[in-house]
């Protein structure tokens, strides 16, 4: 698992989180600090970037939920972004909503 | 027809767990899943896995056991490691919202059987095709 | 002997819980596990109903069935309801730290099983006597 | 299920919720309720009194934890009271530990 954290100097508090690869128990805490850091840089809209990730397991489901948890709590936006069938498919089982491309 | 191991003892290590991925993703692929169901099991058998290494205590050799098998007309994968099953504070966890796993894996496959006894927990997956289920 | 009944249809709401554990402890009561076993045996019993009420869906009639069997040596509590298993968004919860009911049954019996089928949900409960635990 | 929300003038900050009864689905709001006052008032010092509780069940459970988990972040003390050995057991084995008298 890999990531980026990227951000825009057009819109602040705008940060998008790319997820590469498979995102198990390994990769789940560097999935957490990534959030993190966007949370302590202001974040107001994040974005989870998922179009490359092949694997998503449910602490990284869990890092994702609460993220979302905590941006509905403070007016902030949530979203995901994921074509993988698959991991769509998964994340919708769960609970998760996607959408099919950067917002 | 695929050739894949039906078990394999694999080092209590979470590096292990893509290698439980390769082995569940095979079986199911070998046993006729369709793609959104095979990725289905090999999610759940990746929690159950990933639960084992976690939570559970390996054999005397760091090992625990996974193994796969046709029953009923049912895809059926099962863990085993040597601990006692309990439930765990979360407060305990650095990590947020944990402790959905269970819930996932009921969600994702037809059966989850979860089993503790004196020498062990065994968690035991089943799947059947789209068709019959 | 205990008569206790062996099949209850209970009306799909949490005042009917009571009768649940009624049911349950009776059931092993009459089984013979001791006392810590048998409130055991009732606490996870418990689980399993409220689950049913809450997050299952009822019959027509608007009832979730219970029944308990013997099997094996051991004492099994099943409850069935006509939803669909779905892991729920915590966050739509007014309660904190929920999710841990699945846990907290694994716990205290000897095997949880939970089967999702286009019927509806069926989760099983066995608990064996002490002595052969 | 019943409780009563009990305070010492003597000592600021300790209150005393004492259950009675089954506590199921039917009761933990109530439990939620009366823990959510006892934060309002200023709790440091909680102490949950089940000497009569005769069943508990996860729901009020996680009621516990979360309020065990609250007072332990803010530097507070939370204390469950409990001698029904059946229900002694059973938050032992999901984790909370007791104490035989009010501290
Ligand atoms: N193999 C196991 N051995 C011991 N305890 C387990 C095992 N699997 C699960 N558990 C317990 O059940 C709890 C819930 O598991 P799960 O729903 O998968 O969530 P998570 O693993 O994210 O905590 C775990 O936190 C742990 O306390
Ligand atoms: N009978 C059922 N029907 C549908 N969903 C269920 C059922 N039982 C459990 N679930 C799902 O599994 C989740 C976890 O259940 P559980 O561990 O008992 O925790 P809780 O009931 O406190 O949420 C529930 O939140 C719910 O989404």
């Amino acid at each position: 698992m890999s990531y980026i954290l990227g951000h825009s100097a057009a819109e602040p508090g705008w940060y998008v989180i790319t997820v590469g690869g498979e995102c198990d128990l390994n990769a789940a805490p560097s999935l957490s600090v990534a959030v993190e850091a966007a949370f302590q840089r202001g974040v107001d809209t994040m974005v989870v970037d998922l179009k490359e990730t092949t694997f998503i397991d449910s602490t990284a489901i869990g890092v994702l939920l609460a993220a979302r948890e905590r941006l509905r709590g403070s007016g902030g936006r949530f979203e995901v972004v994921c074509g993988t069938p698959n991991v769509v498919r998964v994340l919708e089982i769960v609970g998760v909503e996607t959408v099919a491309g950067v917002p | 027809m695929l050739a894949c191991p039906e078990r394999l003892e694999l080092p209590a290590d979470p590096s292990e767990l893509v290698t439980a991925r390769r082995f569940a993703d095979c079986a199911a692929a070998r046993f006729g899943l369709d793609e959104p169901e095979r990725y289905q099991f090999t999610f759940a058998a990746n929690e159950a896995v990933s639960n084992a290494i976690e939570h559970g205590e390996p054999s005397p050799e760091g090992t625990i056991r996974i193994h796969v098998a046709e029953e009923d007309g049912a895809l059926v994968f099962e863990v085993e490691d040597h601990g006692t099953f309990a439930p765990s504070p979360a407060a305990l966890d650095p990590l947020p919202e944990r402790g959905r796993g269970l819930a996932f894996m009921a969600a994702t496959v037809d059966e989850v059987d979860v089993r503790r006894s004196v020498s062990g927990t065994v968690v035991r997956l089943c799947k059947r095709r789209a068709a019959a289920a």
